[in-house]
Parts: structure tokens; sequence; C-alpha cells
């Protein structure tokens, strides 16, 4: 019906601002969530904090260091009562203290962060960018041409991390020599993560683009605009192009948090210092609050990503939601 | 252009790449021991490589090669370490106490006493120092103004409260903890002399406090909180611990003061190197990838692959120091069936195929070991005729002992039970072409008919696996130098497990007999005594087929082609860069 | 008009002789490879400055195609040939693609139907307008905008500056296809093809937007108007052209086609037309409407003749004891997003005799949707309620009602939709006729085997193929259909089927929301004419709802005219369509397209 | 992981398009040539899964130290490892467990990812709030650390990786599946159905569940590919398959170590991961894309 959706289109703004806060209240019930999840998982896990807090399970440790270590952190406690103090710690931003790694996870956490992000925010842009051109390329020029860009995408998306990152290394650091290995302290370091992360991820999201680039190529406004006068190109970048980047903007949560999983692997093979690496170590010699921090940390991070990506998708594609009452047919 | 000069540079290095080498291997006796391997040049490939490298070093914008280089020591410069090993999670290596601590402390702490090439125990930050006959009281006299890099002067005191901190149960020491376990008291003679007192006779105690897990630590600093002395312990040693970005690496830098080497140091002074920055890269081949690329200068756990593509490269030089104590072996545990039966042992060990898996899998850079000891323990005894691959004597016993049934997959089965040997690996203590060595054991074990199930476990799941008796056979690593070793390894007391559920005898051996072998041998001051004790020691261990040695802790290091004079200390064969310089 | 004075570079001062403004002859258009037999099979006409060319012709007559060959734009893999095609004298045959933008939009503007699609839903319609401009014109933005309002506002949408800056989305049907003929008027263009400028428009907003054509035509504007509906063409065109498989098979001034139409396909379609066609009156010819079509024919091929039941009109004596269906004082409000409150349905009360049929008449948002939800008791009321045959029909709880739905059957508009895409036409309608029998209240709730194969049973079974076959039947189509999905049918087999499932609880009142709205004149009338059978057979009683006079006036013996949710008039179908009282029905009277 | 299948739902069962657009459609429906070469690669995978000696007499297992490291030759097609076993013949018999894992950690993923979306798509408004809040919990966690958690709890091998796997990818599963369901509720044939005096029981088994469970299949296959690569994931973390077994991605990881001096040991494994991968995103898609139009 016509009439409830213009006025829905004027007042647009203020139910979003209304959903944001939903989302704030949301976000915090998951962080509460995720918290108590890993608390318990990571409780679950076979092996002693108390040793690991005295320098993993292999050191000779008297039991009076471990009765002391047990009360100093608490783990003499009942579970319940570790889970409210950690709850409670977590609460007031307190991440806790690293059993491993003689020091408090919140600055473990921050000085760990950055790099990831970077990585991450970096490998989301050149996978928009290689999918962008892949999918724009691939369309429009035929089967064959379309043919090429899905196979590439498909291809894409099944590279498995680890071997891609190896590959890379081999040819651009062994053979051709033209790129560092390991992260450096310029940006060269970086360019062979960026790329191990983002063609995967381009193979997705050209998937997802090329399918609604090729519906919005064939709708009848495209049709029209070409009866205007409009050049191939012209079509493409002011009409197609929004369309088909839709579904993939609010992929790119979902992406990032594919990324964060995908830098466990690659900060480990390219040596970079950041979340995914810490916390394969702290999950190897048990390291409840740092786990327990890193996960709250990626939490935080994928959905305040998510957030981005809904208002982003909410600017690109301003239409509003709800289509009057349901009509019949 | 840029191919000349690296030829040229390559070549004039491949000159100097030998020159240290000899001097070392003059010194050097017992092969192979600490010192650099040669690496013979292959000028076919030699250009390419030598082009390949110097590219990459050009494009990656580190220092390329000078068309002038001297075989006289230059100072300054940065050299980058890349090490396979975990990052510690305290650099105090006080504080618990492993390998990965040893590595990086050893830059820029130092001990007591030091060993020589030959294994003699030779001053350190102790000049000299004595026993008294019942050998219950050792007295040290330091050397003269030494001290420490915040200004604290080295002193008995200072020694006193390093052993204090080491014997405080709130440090959490393990290793060093142990190695004190019979010191009682320590008293300052005067500024400058320390005595120890002892519980009885440690014929260990010297090799004990050369080990970098007792090294020397400024006690002023030793009173800061445990996280500062764990971010920035303060030593005597050549460097200081500038910064530490966990996860990403440890920057030292030059302790302009030094004045402490070792008595076999090749100069005086402070050090060559301006500073190091120390890398950790857990990726064996990405490691590899960057010491080939010139984005670092020496890596360490190179694999076997690596190695032998070194032996034939001239722009990488191959350091090899096997590390001391224990030889690499995997201990059978007698504690339980089926290898509480002497001959089901003995079965085991000769249907598994060591020498050819040896061979193919380390290609040379390991030598297959027959004793309890790694070869540069000078009392370490070897018994190759124990431990030839011999299938059909396996079968054999394996049938005197009732083993004689074959189930359908061609596994021996007693009363209903399968000849089943539990093997759970450490991903963390096994570089891979030892946990492909479990691999072909297993295959070939199977040709005799035992089940052999290898689990890959990270280190905490699998210390579980130990402190819950869950295996039958066992690989772990132990670093100490001397044959005392023998005793933590072996003696009935190392069966019963540490609160934490760790202990160190994994093959349960429980024989009075030996038990009492060790703890004289430990406690006698005469060396032959001594000597002989620990050799009868290690006969009854060899004998009683309680363990497989396979090699010795192997212990590699790759060497950029600039990296001249680095070598790894006889102690517990920790990388030394004090003599080391950049020769770009 | 002021659009016209500010032209800069007229182009109708171009070619040599302005006279004709389009040549066509002998047009052929292909898809696929060559063996497929061609959508325009050597189409030839010509359109001189100022003219409007209808051409006519039902879906697949390849009226489309041909109006897209006009610009260029006969669509990926087409292979367009021609004798000559020519804008203003000048030949456009075999223009390169760069040439072919040059000139559309300048020398040719296109106007789609479904303006919701044919402009851009993310883009402000100023944009989508200006583009034109921008494309053509050196003028700068501002000056651009500028334009973009005078010709929204001579597009008849006043105060354009509100509306500019929304984006199609934000408008409503009329607007939006203002601003579609605004955007393709933007420059002027001297030869204009509307391609179904004003089908699913409101009769009142079909007139504006006709007027709108008329303006253009004035102006001077060539217009090739594509349309499926002889009598909106009627209205403006000067000559019609009728296609029909590829072919025009017949022109000549809208006079002469109208009145004395030469080809059958003309005649078909002038008695398809159901306006001023007294109820019960057949639409189509008798052999029509019970046909029984092979797979793959389309709706038109012919079929042994079934004797047509005389129309003896049975609404002229219903039985008036009790009501067929009832609403009394309906209400129903919606709330918008934002707390606005929208009446959908405000105190509608409407009786329908049994046997008889009420016709709802109203344009979009008049409500008559959300009334046959009521009504069909998916929604419930806030007000009033609906009473089924004298008995309380919307008050129930729905499991009571489940008992009476059998006695209410629905045909909708959107009827594939309808359909579980999963099912052939002998799924549908057996499972429609196993859910007719009254369930046991077990397999209501639990997921038992039996509740998925309907209500198992072979005897069942067997009883629902026979019933099966006679519904296909009643509905006059061929059992060979019966494997088919209705995906694969065409839109007149889909809406028989339809209304065989309608039927497969021998309902005794059908309730029809635009059960013709998407289909072709011809098959419409043998819809309509196959319900007025079907009722008078099965003593039907029918809610009829469409925004189509024309159909409302044949069908119903009452009708009631929604407007914003009010009932603003009823009566029997003959006094509101001669002498209506209420003015809004007279303006949509006055708004229906008649043939002269 | 989920946009794939999200792009099947979203073209999963595309409603009321015109007969005209679908003949068109099937009028292309030919075979093409890389369906063909998926098809192809697909048997000879599931012949390699099935009965791997027909492909490869040797024995995976079979050691021969000193023909170790040997390079691709006509003895040994793909080279040997480092315990000289002959990397083809692992590659082939690989094919069992890699596929078994991707099978299975798919079915589990989408078995509790149906079970998760059906009931919060038919039990009311309450369970859905809260399976969604479930789900965005889930979601929360990247999916590898999800694995990881789950298998350092219950141990590493490839049960836990294979549970793991499908544990981490069921919420996405979950989400789709909901969306097609409530998609499928208030489709104008449901009403229909109303209409015609069925009850909700019947409707939903009779109507919404098919409709809804039918892309499974296309999410499905998509979805295997997918899974391989992760549980070769977590095989490179040393948590997936034991030794000696031949499973791609422990190959694959035990091969990284020699990448500079042999590189077929880790080449060949991973080829087969993506072939494999590739091959059946393409069947998905191609699967998908037939039931679209027919």
């Amino acid at each position: 019906m016509a009439e409830p959706l213009t006025i829905a289109a004027r007042r647009g703004v203020r139910p979003r601002l209304r959903g944001l806060v939903r989302r704030i209240a949301g976000a915090v019930f998951v962080l509460w969530a995720v918290a108590t999840v890993t608390f318990f998982a990571v409780r679950l896990i076979p092996g002693d904090p108390a040793e690991a807090i005295l320098g993993g399970p292999g050191s000779q440790t008297s039991p009076e260091a471990l009765a002391a270590v047990r009360a100093e952190y608490g783990l003499d406690q009942p579970l319940l009562v570790q889970y409210l103090q950690q709850l409670g710690r977590l609460a007031t931003g307190d991440l806790g203290r690293s059993y491993a790694l003689n020091m408090d996870v919140g600055p473990l956490v921050l000085s760990q962060l950055g790099g990831t992000l970077v990585l991450a925010v970096l490998s989301l842009a050149v996978a928009w960018l290689i999918a962008l051109v892949l999918a724009t390329w691939s369309t429009g020029r035929g089967r064959l041409a379309a043919q090429i860009g899905s196979g590439l995408e498909i291809v894409a998306a099944a590279l498995p991390h680890f071997w891609l990152a190896t590959t890379l290394i081999v040819v651009f650091s062994i053979w051709a020599g033209v790129l560092p290995p390991i992260s450096t302290v310029d940006a060269r370091g970086l360019v062979l993560p960026v790329v191990t992360l983002a063609i995967p991820l381009a193979g997705f999201l050209g998937q997802v683009m090329r399918e609604s680039l090729t519906t919005a190529l064939e709708s009848p406004f495209v049709l029209s605009a070409r009866a205007r006068g409009e050049s191939d190109r012209g079509v493409l970048w002011r009409h197609a192009l929004r369309h088909a980047a839709l579904p993939a903007i609010s992929l790119s949560g979902w992406a990032f948090g594919s990324l964060i999983s995908g830098a466990v692997v690659v900060e480990t093979i390219f040596a970079r210092p950041g979340l995914g690496r810490t916390l394969l170590n702290a999950v190897t010699v048990r390291d409840v609050p740092v786990v327990v921090g890193v996960v709250m940390v990626v939490a935080l991070a994928y959905i305040l990503m998510t957030i981005v990506t809904d208002l982003a998708s909410a600017l690109a594609d301003p239409r509003p939601t709800e289509h009057g009452n349901g009509a019949l047919s | 252009m840029r191919l000349d000069a690296s030829v040229f540079w390559t070549e004039s290095n491949n000159a100097t790449a030998g020159f240290p080498r000899t001097a070392f291997v003059k010194r050097d006796r017992r092969m192979p021991r600490p010192g650099i391997v040669p690496s013979s040049p292959r000028s076919a490939t030699f250009a390419v490589l030598a082009g390949a490298v110097a590219l990459g070093l050009a494009l990656t914008g580190c220092t390329t090669a000078t068309p002038d280089r001297s075989d006289e020591p230059a100072a300054g410069g940065t050299l980058t370490y890349a090490s396979g090993d975990a990052e510690p999670t305290c650099l105090d290596p006080h504080v618990g106490g492993n390998y990965p601590q040893a590595l990086v402390s050893s830059q820029f702490l130092e001990s007591l006493v030091s060993l020589d090439t030959d294994g003699t125990i030779i001053p350190w930050l102790a000049d000299s120092w004595s026993v008294s006959d019942d050998g219950l009281s050792w007295e040290f006299t330091l050397k003269d103004d030494v001290s420490f890099t915040d200004g604290t002067p080295l002193d008995a005191a200072a020694v006193q409260a390093n052993i204090a901190h080491l014997q405080d149960p709130e440090t959490g020491s393990s290793t060093g903890y142990l190695a004190l376990a019979k010191v009682t008291g320590t008293e300052a003679v005067s500024d400058s002399v320390v005595r120890f007192t002892l519980a009885q006779p440690d014929s260990a105690l010297l090799e004990s406090l050369a080990q970098p897990w007792l090294a020397i630590e400024s006690p002023t600093a030793l009173t800061r909180s445990q996280d500062e002395n764990c971010a920035a312990p303060v030593g005597t040693g050549p460097f200081i611990v500038d910064s530490w970005v966990k996860q990403n690496a440890i920057t030292l830098m030059r302790n302009e003061d030094y004045t402490s080497p070792p008595a076999d140091a090749e100069h005086a002074g402070p050090a060559y190197l301006e500073s190091i920055v120390w890398r950790f890269i857990p990726d064996s081949a990405s490691r590899y990838a960057a010491l080939q690329a010139g984005e670092v200068d020496v890596i360490d756990n190179a694999q076997p692959d690596t190695i032998s593509q070194a032996e034939s490269s001239d722009t990488i030089v191959h350091l090899d120091a096997p590390r001391p104590g224990a030889s690499n072996r995997i201990e059978l545990n007698s504690g339980k069936a089926p290898f509480n039966d002497a001959a089901v042992r003995e079965a085991f060990i000769r249907s598994a195929n060591v020498d050819d898996a040896v061979a193919s899998l380390f290609q040379g850079s390991a030598e297959r070991s027959y004793s309890a000891l790694s070869s540069v323990e000078p009392l370490g005894v070897s018994e190759p005729d124990l431990f030839d691959y011999d299938p059909d004597a396996a079968a054999e016993l394996l049938d005197g002992a009732g083993w004689s049934q074959k189930d359908s997959d061609g596994y021996r089965v007693k009363d209903g039970v399968r000849l089943t040997v539990v093997f759970p690996v450490s991903t963390n203590q096994s570089i891979p072409a030892e946990q492909s060595l479990f691999e072909q054991i297993q295959a070939t074990a199977k040709e005799t008919g035992f089940d052999v199930q290898l689990t890959k476990l990270d280190l905490s799941s699998w210390y579980t696996a130990l402190g819950s008796n869950a295996y039958d056979a066992v690989s772990a690593p132990y670093t100490k130098i001397g044959p005392d070793v023998l005793r933590i390894l072996f003696h009935a007391d190392g069966i019963t497990p540490a609160p934490s559920g760790y202990f160190a005898n994994h093959a349960q051996v429980n024989n009075p007999e030996l038990d009492s072998l060790l703890t004289e041998a430990d406690q006698t001051n005469d060396a032959d005594q001594r000597a002989s004790l620990y050799e009868d020691a290690q006969e009854l261990i060899l004998n009683g087929y309680y363990i497989l040695p396979l090699y010795d802790q192997q212990n590699h290091f790759l060497l950029g082609s600039a990296v001249e004079g680095a070598r790894a200390l006889p102690t517990v064969s920790t990388p030394a860069f004090y003599d080391a310089w950049l020769n770009r | 008009m002021s659009t016209k004075g500010s032209l800069a570079a007229g182009p109708n001062a171009a070619g040599p002789n302005p006279a004709v403004a389009l040549r066509v002859r002998n047009l052929r258009v292909g898809f696929g490879d060559a063996s497929a037999d061609d959508a325009v099979r050597g189409v030839s006409f010509e359109v001189s400055v100022g003219e409007c060319l209808a051409i006519v012709g039902e879906s697949g007559s390849g009226k489309s195609v041909t109006a897209r060959s006009i610009l260029g734009l006969a669509g990926a893999g087409a292979r367009v040939s021609a004798d000559e095609l020519s804008l203003a004298e000048e030949s456009v045959l075999g223009l390169s693609e760069t040439a072919w933008r040059r000139r559309r939009g300048r020398d040719v503007g296109l106007v789609l139907q479904d303006a919701l699609a044919s402009l851009d839903p993310l883009r402000p319609i100023v944009r989508e307008i200006g583009d034109s401009l921008r494309l053509h014109t050196r003028l700068d933005s501002a000056e651009r905008t500028r334009r973009v309002l005078e010709v929204l506002d001579a597009a008849g949408l006043s105060q354009p500056e509100l509306y500019a800056g929304r984006r199609s989305g934000e408008l409503s049907g009329g607007q939006r296809q203002r601003a579609l003929i605004a955007a393709a008027l933007a420059l002027d263009p001297p030869l204009l093809v509307a391609d179904e400028p004003t089908t699913a428009l409101d009769v009142t907003v079909q007139a504006q937007v006709l007027d709108l054509l008329e303006q253009a035509q004035a102006r001077g504007t060539a217009i090739v108007l594509i349309s499926h509906d002889l009598a909106v063409v009627s209205r403006i065109a000067d000559r019609i052209a009728v296609m029909h498989d590829g072919r025009i098979v017949e022109t000549g001034t809208t006079a002469e086609v109208l009145q004395n139409p030469r080809h059958a396909e003309t005649r078909r379609m002038l008695a398809a037309i159901p306006v001023d066609r007294p109820r019960g009156s057949r639409l189509a010819p008798a052999m029509d409407t019970r046909q029984t079509p092979r797979a793959g024919v389309s709706d038109r091929e012919s079929a042994p003749v079934r004797p047509a039941v005389p129309a003896t009109s049975a609404a002229s004596t219903p039985e008036a004891d009790s009501a067929a269906l009832e609403a009394i004082g309906l209400a129903k409000t919606f709330r918008g997003p934002h707390g606005t409150v929208h009446h959908a349905v405000d105190n509608v009360s409407f009786r329908v005799p049994r046997g008889s049929t009420l016709g709802i008449v109203g344009e979009s948002g008049s409500g008559k949707t959300t009334t046959a939800r009521l009504v069909l008791a998916l929604t419930a009321a806030d007000a009033g309620e609906v009473r089924l045959l004298g008995e309380p029909w919307s008050v129930l709880p729905e499991r009571d009602r489940r008992a009476m739905r059998p006695l209410v059957g629905a045909v909708y508009q959107d009827v594939l939709a309808s359909f579980d895409p999963r099912l052939s036409v002998r799924e549908l309608l057996r499972h429609a006729v196993a859910g007719a029998a009254p369930e046991s209240p077990r397999s209501g709730r639990s997921w038992s085997s039996r509740s998925w194969s309907g209500r198992g049973g072979a005897a069942l079974r067997n009883a629902g193929a026979a019933r099966v076959a006679e519904l296909l039947d009643s509905v006059g189509l061929a059992g060979a259909l019966l494997d088919r999905r209705p995906a694969d049918l065409s839109g007149g087999q889909r809406q028989r089927v339809g209304i065989a499932r309608a039927l497969a609880s021998r309902p005794q009142v059908l309730i029809c929301d635009e059960p013709v709205s998407a289909l072709d004149v011809s098959v419409q009338a043998q819809v309509l004419d196959l319900l007025d059978e079907l009722q008078r057979e099965l003593k039907l009683s029918l809610l009829f709802i469409s925004h189509d006079l024309g159909v409302i006036q044949h069908v119903s013996d009452q009708v009631a005219v929604m407007h914003d949710g009010r009932v603003v008039e009823t009566g029997t179908a003959t006094e509101v369509f001669t002498a209506p009282t209420h003015p809004y029905t007279q303006a949509l009277l006055a708004a229906v397209p008649r043939l002269p | 992981m989920s946009e794939l299948e999200i792009q099947a739902s979203a073209t999963g069962r595309g409603a009321g398009r015109s007969p005209t657009a679908a003949r068109g459609r099937l009028g292309r429906m030919r075979v093409t040539f890389v369906e063909l070469a998926a098809v192809l690669v697909a048997v000879l995978l599931l012949t390699a899964a099935i009965a791997p000696r027909l492909l490869a007499p040797g024995d995976p297992l079979a050691i021969d130290p000193l023909a170790a490291f040997g390079a691709p030759s006509w003895a040994h097609w793909f080279g040997t490892d480092e315990s000289g076993r002959d990397v083809y013949t692992r590659v082939v018999y690989g094919a069992r467990d890699s596929l078994l894992i991707g099978l299975t950690a798919t079915l589990i993923g989408l078995g509790l990812g149906a079970v998760l979306g059906t009931i919060a798509g038919t039990l009311g408004a309450a369970v859905d709030f809260t399976v969604n809040r479930f789900l965005e919990v889930l979601f929360a966690f990247p999916g590898l650390l999800l694995a990881l958690l789950f298998i350092l709890v219950f141990g590493p091998g490839p049960g836990s990786a294979i549970v793991a796997v499908g544990l981490s990818t069921a919420p996405g599963y979950a989400r789709i599946i909901r969306a097609q369901l409530l998609r499928v509720r208030s489709s104008a044939f449901v009403e229909a159905a109303t209409v015609q005096g069925l009850g909700r029981g019947r409707i939903l088994a009779r109507h919404i569940l098919p409709n809804t469970l039918a892309p499974l299949l296309v999410l499905g296959t998509l979805g295997i590919g997918q899974a391989i690569v992760w549980a070769a994931a977590l095989s490179y973390l040393g948590l997936g398959a034991q030794p000696p077994a031949a499973e791609w991605g422990a190959m694959l990881s035990a091969g990284r170590t020699y990448i500079t001096s042999a590189w077929w040991m880790s080449f060949f494994p991973g080829l087969f991961i993506v072939l494999t991968a590739v091959c059946a995103t393409t069947l998905g898609r191609s699967i998908e894309r037939r039931m679209r139009h027919a």
C-alpha cells in the first residue's frame, strides 16, 4: 500500500535509532553469554589452571605454591563464585590476569588488537576490491567471461588459508624474494598475510555480488536507463553496482568474523603479533583469562562490525523494510 | 650490476666463512660438537642463489653487501634472531626454567661458572672455587669489579639473593630449584667470597651452576615484582633487555660496560653487535624463508631438510650444537603392561627400524645414538648392539613372552588383549621429523605385531596424559649438564609425580640397585669412581631395555652469511653472540 | 508547455523530412539460435510527427519486442533485421552502440510498464530524470534540477520539489508513472515509445496518464503506444495496429479498426471487453470457455464444443431468506511502523444473497483486499463480524472455523504464488480434495506420517483421483496437464487450476480477489465466462473483488464501491453503473475507458 | 562459510517467476562442460573413497625410508613423503577420511541448523527470540575459535574435528533455514492452505517444512567443500586426524615442514582439498539452478 509506505520512508530514521538502542542491549546480552560460555567451556578443559599459572604443567611446583596460587586466583572458590567474580571483573572492564604471561589481560589484548584489526580491515578492503573488479569484469561480457569469473571465485573460495600462505611464501619470498615471509616494521610484511586472507574471502563476496549484479542488470530500471542513453559503464556504476553491493555489504559482518578465524592461522605462519596467535597460544597453555579476554574482545569487535554493516546497508539501501500490510497475494 | 656485486660479495664471504670454522675445529676434538660445520662451494647454483638472496636483500631494504669486507670484527649493527621455540612467558630463567628461556637469557644473564668444549668447568662470574673434603661446603670467589647493568655490584650478597630467589617457592622455579635441592644455605664469607652449604655432597653442583637457569641476576632487580623481573631481568651479560613486545620481538641492546666474558671468549670488552632483535617465528617454513630472504640473520630449530639445503648453499651456514644431558630417546613405561615385561620391551626395541628412519628423515644432520646420555657428555656409555633392528629376534621374544597369537589385523594378542603401545607425542617437544620417525617406528613395529597408537597432543594434554600414567611409550627431552641427569630420569624417586603431575622417570624404572648407584655417584668427589659408577648405572639402564635411544637432542642453528663469530655455549648449547659481528 | 520553450537544439528540427517520425519496414527479431521461430516476423509501420500509433496485441504477440527494437534495445542475443528502420527519415539500422546511445533519450524516449521497477529504487527520481539531461546536454546540476522540476510539473506532479527527492518506492502508483513519463519526456524527444504505460493502474490514474500522453502528442511528439487493451488505446490512438504471433494482422484508423474489425483476432479482442456487457452474456466464443488444451498449447486453442448453458440470469431471483455471506460493520486499522494509524477498512457492511454475485470495486488502497482477508478470516476484524450462511464465522476460533472452511473457496490474483511450488497440478488438486475432508484433530497437530500423505489410505486416494479428474474437467482443462507444474502453465490455465482448487471442497461461497487482473483480455473473458457458468451450475455465491469497473459491471448482481476503506455506494449493478449517486463513483465511471 | 548458503536460500525457491522466464532458463539447462568435469571429479573422488584399490594398488602406510623425499616420477606420480610413502596412494586413500569428515561435519551442521531453525520458526515468538539470541552468541565466536574450544574440551582427533566443524557451521545454517521458513510461512500458498481449512500441523508438515528443507540439499553440497577445508585447517593445527592416517589436512601440514625441499608433499593434498571443495560447490550450484527452474 502506497500511503503507509510513504510515511514509513519519511520517518525512516527514528526507528533505526530505536533499533540501534535495541542492538546495544542485545550486544550486552551476547557479551554476557559469550563470557559465560567461554568461562565454563575452558573450565571443562582438562588440566589444572594453577599449574598453568606456575609456568605450565611441565614445572615441578610444590603443593604450597599451588595452594598459594589457587588462593590468589580464587581457584579454591566454588565454580559459581569464581564465575560471578569473573563477571564482576568483566563488568568493570577488568579482563583479569593471565595465568601464563605474568601480565594483565587487558593491556595484552589491547597490544595485540591493533595488529589483527589492521590485518582484518585491510583484508576486507582488498577482498572487496578483488571481488568488485572480478564481478564487474566478468558480467555482461558473455557466458565465457562469466564462467571464468565464477570459476575463479569458486576456486578462490575453496583455498585453505594455510595452503595459500605457504604457496605465496614459496613463490614471493623464496623464489622471487620480493616480499618478506614475516611481519616487518614497514608495510611490506603486510602484503602476503593480507592477500592470503583476502583471496578466499574475495571468492565468497564475488559470488554473492555476481548473483545480484546479474539480476540488477536484467531489471527494468536498467532498461529504462539504457533507453535514456546510459552507457554500459554508466549503467554499471550508477545503477547495477549499488544493487550488487547490498548483499555483499550485509555479508561483511560475517566476513569479519571469518577473517578473525583466519588470523589464527595467518598470524602464526607469518609470525605476526595479533589476537589470533595470542589465542592459539593461550588455548594451548590453558590460559583461561587470556582466552576469555580475546573471545570477549573479538565478540565485541564482531558485534560492532555487524552494527556498522547494518548501518552501511541502511545507507546504501534507504528503502523502508516494511511493505504496508500483508496483501492476499 | 647488483648481481655482480653480490657474486663478489658472496665469494669473499665464502672465504671468510671458512676462517672461524677452522679456528673452532682446532679447539674441537669430538665432532659433532659446538662449532661451525663446513659448507663446500657449489659454483653452479651459487651465483644464482647469491643473486636471488642479494635481490631479496636489496628489495627488502636490508643493508646490501658492501664490496670491501674485512675479516676483522666490525662493531655495530643489529642481528635478528628468529626462534622457533615457544615465546617465554617470563625472561627470568629462575621462574620455571625451560630451554626457550635459556636461549634468550644467555644473551643478558651469566652464570658463576661455564664449560669449555671439552666439558671442563671454566671460570665465569666466579674466578675460582674450592670444596671441603666432606664435599658439604663450597666457596666461590667472584670476579672483581663486575656490576650488574643496573649498577648494582656483583658480590657475595648478590649470589646469596639469587640462591634465595631460586629456592623461594613464590618464584616458582623448577629446574633451578631441583638443581639446588641439596643446598641448605649460603653465607657471605667476604664481599667477594660466597659459601654454599650442602646437605649431602653433590658432584653435579658445578655443572648445575653452569646452567643458564641458575644465572646470577641483580639482587636489586630481584626485589621488583615478578612481572617486572620477568619482563626485563637484569644481569651482567653483554646485552641488556631493552623492550619486549609480546608475540613479536625482544630487543636487546649492547651492554657498553661489559667486563665479564667467560674464559673461552674470543675478545674482551663490550660485544660487537649494537643490538639483537629476538623474534619468535613458530612456523619452520616461514622461519627458513625469512632467513633466505635475509629478513633474519639466525634461526634455531632448523629442520633437517633446510639443514641439508644449507649444507649445499654458500649463503647459509649451519651450526650444530647438540644439547647436553639425556639423549633423545623413547622411554618405555615399565610400570605397567605390556612393558612391565623386559622381553616385550626388548622385542619392541628390536622391532623398530630406527637407523633407516634417522638416515632418511635427518639426512645426515643427526647421528644415531645408542646411549642414555648426549654425545657431548664425556661419561656417556654407548651400546650399539643392544639396539639393532632385528624383527626375527623380536618375534621370538614375543612368542616367548606369550604374545604368540596374531589377530586379523596382524597385531599380537595375549588372552584376548591386543599388544598395544599408547604413544602420546607432544607437538611442542618433538619436531616434525621426529614425529615422522615415530610414524616409521609405528610402521616397522606393526610388522612384528605391535599396535603403536600415536596421538599428537599439545603440551598441556601431553603432560596430563603422562600424569595420569596413560602411556606405554613416550619421548621427552631432558637438558641438564652432566651425567647427574640419570638420577633425575631413572631414580625411583622420579616416579612419584610432583603436585603438578610432573615426574621425570617416564620409564618408571624402579630398581634399588640403580638407585643406590646413582645416589653414590652423585655424592662422590672422586672423578674416576664417579665415572665408573655412572658407567654401571648406564649399563643397567641400557640392558634393562627401558629406553630406545634415538639421537642427541637436536639443536641446529642456521646463520646468514653476514654473521661471523657466533657460537653455541658449551654449557647447554645456547647461542652466544658476544663474539658475533655482522660482515656486511 | 514550458518544457517546449526551453528546448536547446530541438531535435524536432532534425532530419530532411520531419513529417515521418518513425518508419519500420519488414522488421524481424529473433532470439536464440536461428532455428527458433522469430518473435517478430516482418513488421512494417510508420508514425508521422504528432501522430499516435497504437500497437495492440496479447502477451506473446511480439509487440514489446517491436517497441524495444525501435530503440535498438531488443535485448542481448537478439537477431534484428529490417529493410528499413529510420527515425525522422534517418536510418538507424546497424547503428553503433555509441551512436544509439546518443539518440536514445534525445531522439526517442521509452516508457515502460510498472514504474516501480522501471525507476531505480535506490535513486531519487530527480537523479533518474536528470540522467537524460546529464547525458545529452551540458546543463550543470543546478540547471538540471530546475529543469527536472519543470518536467515533473509538466507531468502533472504538483509541488515537484516535494517529490523530486524521493525514490520510486516512496511514491504512489500514479506519481511513479508520471515520474517515469517525465523521465522519458525530459528532453522532449520527437518520438515516444510507451510500452503498456497504463497497465495495472487505477482507472483514474490511467486516465491522467493518457491525458499526459495526449499533451505530449499535442506538442508534436509522435507516440508508439503498446497495449493489450483496445479500450485504453481507443482514447488517444490515431491509428491502431493489431499484432498477433509476431505479425501485424490489421492496421487502420482507430475508428475503422473498432467499428468494423476485419481480422478475427481483432474481433475476439473487441468481444472480450466486458465494459457495458450485460450480466451473463458471453465474452468469449462459446467453444473457448471449456477448452481442453494439450501440453504446450496456448489458451486460445479451440477444443471440442460443450453445449453452453443458456444465459438465464440466476441472479435475478436470489433466495433472500438468509444471505450466503454477510459483513456487518467490519473495521480494521493497521498501525503504521511509527504509530501512524491507517484505517484500511472502516465500518463496512454488505450482504451476498445466495447464488448471486456481489462485486466490490475500488482503487488500490481502497481496502478491497483487506476486506477479502477479513471475509476469509485470515485477519481478525477490529470490529464487526462476518456471517456465513447465517452462521457466525469470523467470531469463531480458528479450530472451530476449520470445519466450515470447505464452505468457502478463494480465487487469487497471483494464483501462481498461491500454489505450493513443489506440487504438480495433480498433487495440488488432490491435496485440496483431501484437505476438504474433515481431519481428525490428532493428525492435525501431530506430524504423523499420515498427515504427510494427506490422509493416507488407497481407497481415499482413488476417490480423490476421480474427484481431481472431475474438477479438472469442470474448469475445462485436459488431464494432460495433471503432471505439469503450475509454473509451466499459461496464465489462463493457472487461473483455471486455481478455480478448480477453490471448487475442490464443493464450496457454497467463492471469494474472488482480482482473479483476472493479470490476464489478457480474451483469457480474462474466458475465465469470467467460466466463473459465470460454474456459478449457475453449482449455485455458487460470489464475492468478486476488482479494480476494473468493466469486469465488475459484467459479473455483478450487486455492487459495492469502496473508497478509503469505506463503502461509498451500494446497489444493483444497473443502478450503480447507470445512475451513480456518489461523486466518487461518478468520477470512476467517467474515467473508465470505453470504446467509441 | 555461510554466504554461499545465503545465496542458495535467497535464490533457492524463487516464487512468482514468469513461466516464459522459467522455460527460457530451462532451455539453457543443458549440462555445461564445467558441470560435466565436476561430476567426473566427484565420481573419481567417490571411487577413491569407496574402493581406493581401484585407483591405487599400493599400501598408503607402507614406508620405505630409503625412497624418502622422492620427487614426482613415473614410479611415484606425486612423489614420496618423508617416510618414503607414495603420496599419490596416500592422497587416494585420504579421500575417504577427508570426504567422510566433510560429509558428516556438514550433516551435523545441517541437522543442528535445521532443528534450531525449525523450532525457532515454528514454536512461537518466545522460542524464536531465545534461539535467535543463542545463534547470535554462536555467531559472536569466530568459527575456528568455537572449533578450537570444542576440541580442547573433548580432546583432538577426527571425531572431535568433525563435530567441531559441524558445530561451528550450524548457526549459519540455522539462520538461513529460519529465514527460509518464515518466508515460506508468510507465503500466499500457505494462506491458501489455511483457506482450504488445513490445520496448522498439516500445513507445517505438508507445505512449510518441505519447502523450507528443500534447499538443504544445495546448502549441504555447498557446505561440504568448506567443511573439508575447515577440517583440514584443524588437522593443520594438529587437532584433526592422527598419524599415520592419510588425511589430506594432516598430510598437508606434515608436508608444509618440507615445503622448501619437497613441495609435492603439501601441494598435492592441498590441490585435492581445493579440487573437492570446488567440485562440491559447482555441483551444489547446478543442483540449485535445476531446483530453481524445474
